[in-house]
């Protein structure tokens, strides 16, 4: 079973390796297949896994196997290990089915494009360092599978590496991760230093015995949950994620929808024993997954670039879902893992596929009646944006209200967390179909009515959308084509899929019906004092379900009486409420802040140690200070060598004074 | 009447300095004759074959240790020891001064005869047992040199420099005198062992003002002559104006000679006042480093540059005497070995590139060498490298020798005080490779391959010319020496142990 | 018996080599460094973990003063001498591409700089490594002098010589001292580290030592505030020589602290050490500052290496296990990725005729190969998880965590300023528009030949750290023994 | 009666010396140094030392001081100009100076505990001082200095003759000559001709490269512009 | 009369002659000066060879006659000489080595 683990593992990392190799080679779309192939074989190997799971007994589905010592020394136990058991196994079954498809999109999608071949190395890469990280059973490989998923996101929002916005964008995205590397890093020491070893089950067996909230865990909890809020873009953490959709649509649907943000949810449900022995530290994650959730949702909604609210809305879902484990709800968080892997990644792949009818423009002022020209895609979108909206029978609707219900659980000032995220959940609701409505609804624009005649439109002078900067035409990419969904049967394909499991995944854990999740994550959890203990009872549940339904509907009304009914009142809504609307359109002034707090500190550092320190003190007073002193005391000795015989003799016959002195008084 | 019965006279211990006096006087009858041969080949010759003999004679009474002449002298190895290096120092300087214009303007006989003598002169004053035979060794090393200073007279500035070295040298000579008098009267006797014998004793006047302003006035005098600051500065000058193989002979033999002395006076005789001189000599050694280092930094003239570190090494060398052990004895004789092969080296450069250039020794005659002369650049290279205490050289070993010393002595800040003048120090050795290796070879200036001449200049009578394949022989051999020296000292080491070892027991 | 053909074979060469005609004499240079190189890894190969130091020669050398030519290979120092085969070799093939003027010279010196290199590393007499340590300097005085960029060269090497030997003489004279002092009396003096290791000095002794071989280590490194010598020494160094002396020189000074200082003056170790401590991590944030600030890209090298050697001085001293392993890893490991950078910013430098980042960019895309190599090399530089140096400093920090908490914290920071200017390198050198006069090539045969095996190295060091680890451990342990005891 | 004299000599021998410090003219100097002898030589017999200081008129104001005239009279013993910057500082540096040193001397002299010197000194025994005993101590202990001294006073003329022999212009002598002219003797300026025996007017500006000729001082002077 | 007086009339004359070098810039005279410090050497061995009762002080004074004749030839060479190039016969102006 193991063997399976280690190949899912395996092919990826060979499709890395063949395509990059080969990347002069590969003609056409032979890198793409590859790389897809790559994924689907590690996916049925995921299945395979899952199998061999299931056959076990309700006690033993568990393995862990050693490939090799990475860093065995000096009491440090970095072992190559992974850990197989049914958290990891959804994870792994969720990431490399949802790459696959995407694999799938991409490989239309990115056709035409200069850096095909780089793309699906750098996609490769990506899904082996993700799958790492979701099978490593020891902190280092954790830690590496951390830093490679960062490491490939770089490499893919800045893959356009022509356009400034895309490397600076870059930038940005892999510092806050390596923030969170170091996080995850000290936090390692801590453990280290609590329980002497880094490897997860040695770990966990010991964290049931160890006393609650003590202060070393404490810290070394919260320091890991700087890791995942870097990784899951919560606050103050998320300013990367909007700017990452400088990436290749599909990108942000995999890496920043799908997969890779949610690895902190991953993390802290796989970290449950430490956490359920330090809950202050458990708290903070569900305060700031609830502040993240309700903060994100307003910013989408005024947000006028059509992957910018999809991104935002990303961040609000995966606040849920840190909510959920943070609250101890860890299968309802995996479970809303995996459907918004579903929905996410399908409003994106639409998204794209919108944005490709417009020739690479992303701002929805742009859009408009596209339901006509491309029915397909307005389809899935439709489908995506309900499940998001929560509104049944779409698969969003039965996670998010589990998580809300669950949270509710906890009782107390959970209230609170579970009120912002009904809140949220409205305001998700408007502004998922304020995008649906702007996009497909109203008169089509020219794009959308030459697309009506059968043409695709195509842009003489590509620019880029960010910045309005034209592109590097040298170079090249992004590709001189795109493609939209209803003419391409690969990305047909995969939004279809996607589009069906939004839809119906919802069946897996039907409240009172089903419990397809929950049993199957059981044996991971087992032992865990909220696992089974937090169980809402069937009456709340349903009130629940039917509070979350209305919101979801009463917010697609609002969205249609402001959108599709009266155009034109939300300017004057706008005008009313202005300093809101700054609010929010600003982001709330995040990256302002942390620009004045940290970027801006740390260049004037740099500025004056390069201007001022480097000249004055190290090499004025240190170095030229010295020589300053030796050319003096030369100059004097030189001044002294006057060439006059009788200044010589004078000195001479002090000379003979000083020494006779000394001689007399040593008498 | 009394009748007077010459002293027994021990000719084989006195065969050294007779050697040296003798080859003195038959060269300069040998001057007299008039072939051209005689003067520019005989002459030199003869002076070598002397100095040879006296080299010889001296090894070959390397372990003898007696008074002799009535107390005059003391043979002992120490002794021995230096002046076989004051020997070496003069057999080089014959080499060097073979084809060059000092002997021409003063008269071969003449020039070889007083080098000769002066050398002579050397081996009296570190053999010298008693005040008078201490003073007259004195004279007879400064006369000759005080001439042979002024030797280029066509050159104002080599009279300049000999009547600056004369003056200021019979001042310090007079003051030594007077301290030499004022220890006679302390003490009652001019002769070393019973000056001693009355210090020792009882109630002996070595705490007595009058000997000790005496002890003073001698030490300022023999410090003058190894040009220890603040009486060093005779020496830029003399250095400078001289004619350069006296240069070398003055910069290695008179501070062989002198630095011997100094061990005697100190680390023999009053080695029971140590505490109370060592300060002192430190103080002075401490001085001399600095004003030495930083004198000769932004110096254009070699042999000035030279003359300011010779005044820097005699300040390292000090520190040996300061701490008054045996060690220290061994480091200075060791060290004082290497710092006289280093200076020959470069001394032998700057006459070779003086003769192939127009330009004197001016710091531009050895640019770009690097790439035209290897034979000449890399004894430099060494030389410099050795005089600043870089390992692999002679140098280093001397100088951690001196360190060791000085920290055994309980002088260890001395020790810190030496490495940071080194430092200071390659400031200007490197200057001098740089300019060797790292400048290009200036334009105008006729590059002798093999000493192939082209047009002289107009207004020299002879214009560059072939170093002469005898100058970068000496250039050669002392850059080997300095490297075997910093890699297999034990030898040297060895003989420098013979030479302490023999004063341990003097007093 | 291996240990002294190791050391002297490069002289040797050179020597021959000098002799040889032109056209066989930099071919002959560069096999001798190869050589040296196979005679390394053998020692690699046939290394013991388990039987402390090896190979060990000791021969009388100057019986007068207790100076002992002694060698010995033990963990502390086997894979430095790997590495500096390594370094040397890349360097004379590298500069085997390209035509020196009395280029017979120029490998003269540069083999000679490796017998001094390599002597420091394997001396066990405190005399002997003093004298490898100064001799070090002085064939890269003769190589950057001579064929050295830049107009001022001269100037600059003369200062970087000066400033350095200020630390050096300073550390012999403290050396000649210890050898001295720790002889209390009736002993005879020695020098070799195992009798001084025996021979403990007194507190205040100890101190000042300490103090000395601090200056000359600290200088050496450079760590702030003593690397006024770098810029300017940097900037007039050939890339192939400067490769080396950033790449193999600075780890001397750290060594030194491992091999010398901490079992020799453990009571001054651990009496200094916050002092030390801080020290590091002001150069590791200065450096990371002036790195990312600087627009020069050889200097932005420049400072990583200030700030990467900060972080091998927290290891040290930290004193205690984990920190120094990561220190003597950590060694290994920027050694490895300073001298590809260097190389590559050669190449870059004549695709866009300047080192000024802001001259160059834009050429990844003809040039996927180069970028390839830059990004992995750069990647490892910012020690990305995954990287050896990630192994490293993961150590370090874990060993400073365990002695000095707070400062392990501060030093974390210079993880996540290594990723900002190890991105901006890149970057700039890279990605963005193609610069005005860059001339977008990919890389030449020549340069692979020499990138290739650098990166292969750093890559197999990223999956298997464990080869130094293991082979390090008990001499690591046994070597700051004394100074861990007295933390305790 | 002593006293009387030795008041009489120790005040002119004194006043010798500052004559000598003090005047102007070179050839008073040397008179004045001459009277500062004669009374030395009187102190000495003072102290009986009869030989010495026979030795002392003889040798002292006689031969040497003739020389002197000589060498004051060839030169021309003109008065020293007065110049601006030696004027009563010059002076007041050199008081000082040596007035310290003669403190410290006195201290030296006054402070020390040898009882002897406040004495007459040592009880006088016959011969004292005298040729006899000198020329016996000269013979005997002292033989090696009294050898030495006839080097030294050789070596030291024959260094005057080299110095101060005339030279005049003559033919430059070829670096390299044939095996013939090489043999064949030449004016060579030895002591022989400097004494003027014979061809004594041929002599011979040697090469000088040793100087810095003309053309290298240009060069000099271009090297000191491209470094400043 | 006792031995210090006359010590303290060589330690004078000594003086007068040190300070006679600084002040007097021919050379001619600074020779004379030099004369009067070995003289007043030479007053003081004298002196004490008279105190001590032994002879060695005078043999001293005589060596130290001739030593101070051989100066003398020696430095009126060179004043000769220096003559003889036409060169001014001044301490002060010989000054081209300085610095």
């Amino acid at each position: 079973m193991t063997t399976a683990a280690w190949l899912v593992l395996a092919f990826p990392l060979a499709g890395t390796v063949i395509i990059g190799l080969g990347f002069k080679l590969w003609p056409g779309r032979t890198a793409g297949w590859i790389g897809t192939l790559a994924i689907l074989a590690s996916f049925v190997c995921a299945v395979i896994t899952f199998l061999d799971l299931q056959d076990r007994d309700e006690h033993h589905k568990q393995a862990t196997s050693t490939l090799f010592d990475y860093a065995d020394t000096v009491g440090v136990d970095a072992k190559l290990t992974i850990l197989v058991d049914p958290l990891s196994v959804l994870m792994m079954l969720v990431v490399t089915g949802v790459s696959t498809l995407i694999h799938l999109y991409s490989v239309t999608y990115m056709t035409g494009d200069r850096g095909f071949n780089r793309y699906f190395a750098y996609l490769n890469f990506f899904v082996f360092s993700m799958l790492l990280l979701v099978l490593s059973g020891n902190f280092v490989p954790l830690i590496i599978g951390w830093a490679f998923v960062g490491a490939a996101s770089y490499l893919l929002i800045s893959f356009w590496y022509r356009r400034r916005t895309a490397t600076s964008a870059g930038v940005k995205a892999f510092v806050i991760n390596v923030v969170g590397d170091i996080g995850l890093m000290l936090g390692a020491y801590f453990i280290l230093r609590e329980f002497g070893t880094l490897d997860f089950l040695g770990v966990f067996e010991q964290a049931g015995a160890a006393p609650v909230n003590t202060a070393n865990l404490v810290a070394g909890m919260i320091l890991v949950l700087v890791g995942a809020f870097a990784k899951s873009a919560q606050m103050p953490f998320h300013t990367w994620l909007a700017d990452a959709m400088e990436g290749p649509t599909p990108v942000s649907s995999l890496i920043h929808a799908a997969t890779m943000v949610t690895a902190g949810v991953y993390l802290i449900a796989r970290m449950w024993p430490l956490f359920e022995v330090t809950p202050a530290a458990a708290n903070v994650a569900a305060i700031v997954g609830a502040v993240t959730l309700f903060v994100a949702a307003t910013i989408a909604l005024t947000q006028t670039d059509i992957k910018r609210v999809i991104a935002y809305s990303t961040m609000s879902q995966i606040g849920y879902m840190i909510m959920a484990v943070g609250a101890g709800a860890y299968a309802a968080g995996m479970f809303h893992f995996m459907t918004h892997a579903f929905f996410k990644a399908l409003l994106f792949m639409a998204a794209g596929s919108v944005i490709g009818a417009m020739a690479g423009i992303q701002d929805m002022d742009r859009m408009g009646g596209f339901r006509k020209a491309m029915p397909f895609t307005f389809v899935t979108m439709l489908v995506g944006g309900l499940a998001l909206s929560g509104i049944p029978p779409f698969s969003g609707f039965f996670s998010k209200d589990e998580i809300l219900a669950y949270t509710a659980q906890r009782g107390g000032w959970f209230w609170i967390l579970v009120v912002a995220g009904y809140a949220a959940a409205f305001l998700t609701a408007v502004y998922t179909f304020r995008m649906i409505f702007r996009v497909f609804g109203g008169e089509p624009v020219p794009e959308a009515r030459e697309l009506e005649q059968g043409h695709l439109h195509h842009a003489e002078v590509h620019v880029n959308p960010t910045d309005g900067e034209v592109e590097d035409t040298d170079v090249g990419f992004p590709g001189p084509e795109h493609f939209i969904a209803e003419r391409a049967f690969p990305m047909k394909i995969a939004m279809g899929t996607l589009a069906l499991l939004a839809t119906i995944a919802g069946a897996l854990q039907i409240p009172e019906v089903t419990h397809a999740i929950d049993s199957f994550l059981h044996p991971t959890f087992e032992g865990s004092k909220y696992y089974e203990a937090l169980e809402p009872s069937e009456s709340f549940t349903f009130i629940g379900m039917a509070v979350g339904a209305a919101i979801g509907l009463s917010g697609i009304f609002l969205a249609w009486q402001l959108w599709s009914r009266h155009r034109g009142v939300t300017a004057q809504l706008i005008t009313r409420l202005r300093p809101l609307y700054a609010l929010s359109h600003n982001k709330w002034y995040f990256d302002e802040i942390i620009d004045a707090l940290f970027v801006r500190p740390a260049a004037w550092v740099g500025r004056f140690a390069q201007q001022t320190f480097e000249r004055v003190v190290v090499n004025g007073a240190l170095v030229g200070g010295a020589s300053l002193i030796v050319r003096a005391g030369s100059a004097a000795v030189r001044a002294a060598q006057s060439g006059l015989l009788r200044s010589y003799a004078a000195l001479l016959l002090l000379g003979v004074g000083g020494v006779a002195l000394y001689f007399l008084l040593q008498s | 009447m009394i009748a007077a019965t010459g002293p027994h006279i021990d000719v084989e211990a006195l065969s050294p300095i007779l050697a040296l006096t003798g080859g003195g006087l038959i060269v300069l009858l040998t001057g007299l004759l008039r072939p051209r041969v005689v003067r520019e080949v005989l002459v030199p010759l003869l002076s070598l074959v002397a100095l040879g003999a006296a080299l010889g004679l001296a090894i070959w009474q390397w372990d003898t240790d007696t008074e002799i002449i009535a107390g005059a002298l003391r043979v002992d190895t120490f002794a021995l020891a230096f002046t076989g290096l004051v020997i070496i120092s003069a057999m080089v300087t014959v080499l060097l001064s073979w084809r060059a214009v000092a002997p021409r303007e003063a008269a071969h006989g003449e020039y070889y005869a007083m080098l000769l003598v002066s050398a002579a002169g050397m081996a009296v004053l570190v053999q010298a047992q008693n005040l008078v035979s201490l003073f007259i060794g004195f004279e007879l090393l400064s006369i000759p040199l005080y001439v042979l200073c002024a030797s280029e007279m066509r050159r104002a500035s080599s009279l300049e420099a000999g009547l600056k070295y004369l003056i200021i040298g019979s001042v310090g000579s007079a003051t030594l005198l007077y301290g030499l008098a004022l220890i006679y009267g302390a003490t009652g006797s001019t002769d070393f062992a019973t000056i001693g014998e009355s210090l020792n004793s009882a109630g002996g006047p070595v705490r007595d003002p009058l000997f000790l302003t005496g002890l003073a006035l001698s030490v300022v005098g023999l410090a003058f002559k190894a040009s220890v600051a603040p009486f060093h500065q005779w020496t830029p000058d003399a250095y400078e104006g001289a004619p350069t193989p006296v240069t070398a002979f003055m910069a290695t033999a008179t501070k062989v000679a002198a630095l011997g002395l100094l061990i005697r006076f100190f680390d023999v005789a009053l080695i029971n006042a140590q505490p109370d001189w060592a300060p002192a000599l430190a103080a002075l050694a401490t001085i001399t480093i600095v004003v030495g280092n930083v004198g000769a930094i932004g110096q254009t003239s070699l042999k000035r540059l030279l003359a300011w570190s010779s005044v820097a090494q005699a300040g390292y060398i000090l520190a040996g005497i300061v701490v008054g052990t045996q060690h220290g004895i061994e480091a200075t004789a060791f060290y004082l070995a290497a710092y006289l092969v280093m200076n020959m080296a470069a001394f032998a450069v700057i006459v070779a590139r003086a003769r192939e250039t127009g330009l004197g020794d001016a710091i531009q005659a050895v640019e770009g060498i690097g790439a035209t002369k290897p034979l000449l650049a890399w004894p430099m290279t060494i030389a410099m490298l050795g005089l600043a205490g870089i390992p692999g050289t002679a140098g280093f070993v001397g100088k951690f020798f001196l360190i060791d010393a000085a920290v055994d002595g309980d002088y260890a800040w001395l020790g810190i005080v030496i490495v940071v003048g080194s430092a200071v120090s390659l400031v200007y050795y490197l200057k001098v490779i740089a300019a060797m290796w790292m400048r290009p070879l200036p334009r105008s200036v006729p590059a002798l391959a093999g000493g192939a001449l082209d047009e002289p200049p107009a207004d020299a009578p002879v214009g560059p010319r072939a170093a002469g394949w005898e100058v970068v022989l000496v250039a050669v051999v002392c850059g080997v020496a300095t490297i075997v020296l910093g890699i297999v000292p034990g030898p040297v080491f060895d003989l420098a142990g013979d030479a302490a070892a023999s004063m341990s027991h003097l007093f | 018996m291996p240990l002294s053909i190791l050391i002297w074979l490069p002289a040797a060469v050179g020597l021959v080599a000098a002799l040889l005609p032109r056209s066989i004499g930099p071919r002959l240079a560069a096999l001798g460094t190869l050589g040296a190189l196979g005679i390394a890894i053998g020692l690699i190969a046939d290394y013991d973990p388990s039987s402390g130091m090896q190979h060990v020669t000791d021969e009388t050398w100057i019986a007068d003063l207790g100076i002992h030519y002694k060698l010995g290979l033990d963990g502390l120092n086997l894979f430095l001498v790997a590495l500096t085969t390594l370094g040397f070799a890349a360097a004379a093939v590298a500069a085997n591409f390209r035509t020196w003027e009395r280029s017979r010279l120029f490998y003269f010196h540069l083999l000679l700089g490796e017998t001094a290199v390599l002597g420091a590393f394997l001396a066990q007499d405190l005399a002997l490594f003093v004298a490898f340590f100064d001799l070090m300097l002085i064939p890269f005085y003769f190589l950057a002098g001579q064929w050295g960029d830049g107009e001022n060269r001269v100037a600059a090497v003369t200062k970087l010589v000066v400033y350095t030997f200020v630390g050096s003489l300073l550390m012999l004279a403290a050396a000649i001292a210890t050898g001295v002092m720790s002889a209390s009396d009736g002993q005879e003096v020695s020098f070799a580290l195992s009798d001084l290791r025996e021979r403990t000095l007194g507190e205040g002794t100890q101190q000042w030592l300490f103090l000395l071989f601090a200056a000359a280590f600290l200088v050496k490194m450079p760590a702030f505030p003593l690397h006024g010598w770098m810029p300017d020494g940097y900037r007039a160094m050939p890339i192939p020589v400067l490769a080396v002396f950033s790449g193999v020189l600075s780890k001397v000074g750290a060594y030194g602290f491992m091999r010398i200082v901490l079992p020799t003056f453990p009571d001054a170790s651990a009496h200094f050490q916050e002092l030390m401590l801080i020290l590091a991590v002001v150069s590791i944030l200065y450096g990371s500052a002036m790195a990312f600030t600087t627009t020069n890209a050889r200097l932005v090298v420049g400072y990583s290496s200030v700030a990467q050697l900060g972080f091998i001085t927290l290891g040290i001293f930290a004193l205690n296990d984990q920190g120094a392993q990561g220190a003597l890893l950590q060694m290994i490991n920027h050694g490895l990725v300073v001298i590809p950078l260097f190389l590559i910013i050669g190449v870059l430098a004549q695709r866009a005729g300047s080192e000024d980042l802001r001259d160059m960019g834009g050429i990844a895309f003809r040039a996927p190969v180069l970028a390839t190599l830059f990004l992995i090399v750069a990647l490892a530089t910012l020690a990305m998880p995954g990287s050896s140096n990630f192994v490293g400093e993961f150590l370090i920090l874990l060993g400073v965590f365990e002695s000095k908490m707070a400062i392990a914290f501060v030093a974390s920071i210079g993880i996540a300023l290594a990723a900002v200017y190890g991105l901006r390198l890149f970057i700039r050198a890279m990605h963005n528009r193609v610069g005005a006069s860059v001339e977008s090539r990919e890389i030449a045969l020549r340069d692979a030949v020499v990138l290739v095996p650098l990166v292969a190295v750093i890559l197999f060091f990223a999956v298997y750290p464990q080869l130094a680890l293991s082979r390090g451990e008990d001499s690591v342990v046994s070597t700051i023994a004394p100074a861990v005891e007295v933390t305790r | 009666m002593s006293e009387f004299f030795y008041f009489l000599c120790a005040i002119v021998a004194i006043a010798g010396a500052i004559g000598v410090v003090a005047l102007r003219n070179p050839f008073y100097a040397v008179l004045s140094l001459v009277c500062h002898l004669f009374a030395l030589a009187g102190l000495f017999l003072l102290l009986r030392a009869e030989f010495v200081a026979f030795a002392q008129v003889v040798v002292y104001a006689g031969a040497v001081m003739v020389l002197y005239v000589f060498v004051v009279g060839y030169i021309g013993g003109d008065d020293e100009s007065v110049r601006p910057w030696d004027g009563p500082a010059q002076k007041g540096v050199a008081l000082v100076f040596a007035g310290m040193l003669f403190v410290e001397l006195c201290l030296a002299i006054l402070g020390s505990g040898l009882k002897a010197l406040d004495g007459e000194g040592a009880p006088y025994q016959a011969g004292f001082g005298s040729p006899g005993q000198i020329g016996e101590l000269f013979l005997t202990t002292f033989l090696f200095a009294f050898e030495a001294a006839s080097i030294l006073l050789l070596i030291a003329a024959v260094g005057a003759v080299v110095l101060a022999r005339r030279r005049g212009a003559g033919r430059v002598e070829a670096d390299r000559m044939t095996f013939t002219e090489f043999m064949r003797p030449i004016g060579t300026g030895t002591t022989a001709e400097a004494v003027g025996t014979r061809d004594g007017g041929i002599n011979l500006p040697a090469p000088t490269t040793d100087v810095v000729s003309e053309r290298g001082r240009e060069q000099l002077e271009a090297g000191r512009g491209e470094r400043q | 009369m006792s031995i210090e007086w006359f010590l303290v009339v060589s330690a004078m004359i000594f003086c007068i002659g040190a300070g006679g070098v600084l002040t007097r810039r021919s050379p001619l005279v600074t020779l004379l000066c030099l004369e009067l410090m070995l003289n007043a050497g030479n007053l003081a061995l004298i002196a004490f060879s008279r105190m001590w009762g032994n002879a060695e002080g005078q043999v001293f004074a005589i060596i130290v006659m001739v030593v101070a004749a051989c100066e003398v030839c020696v430095g009126l060479g060179v004043i000769v000489a220096m003559y003889r190039r036409r060169l001014p016969i001044d301490v002060d102006d010989m000054r081209e080595l300085h610095g």
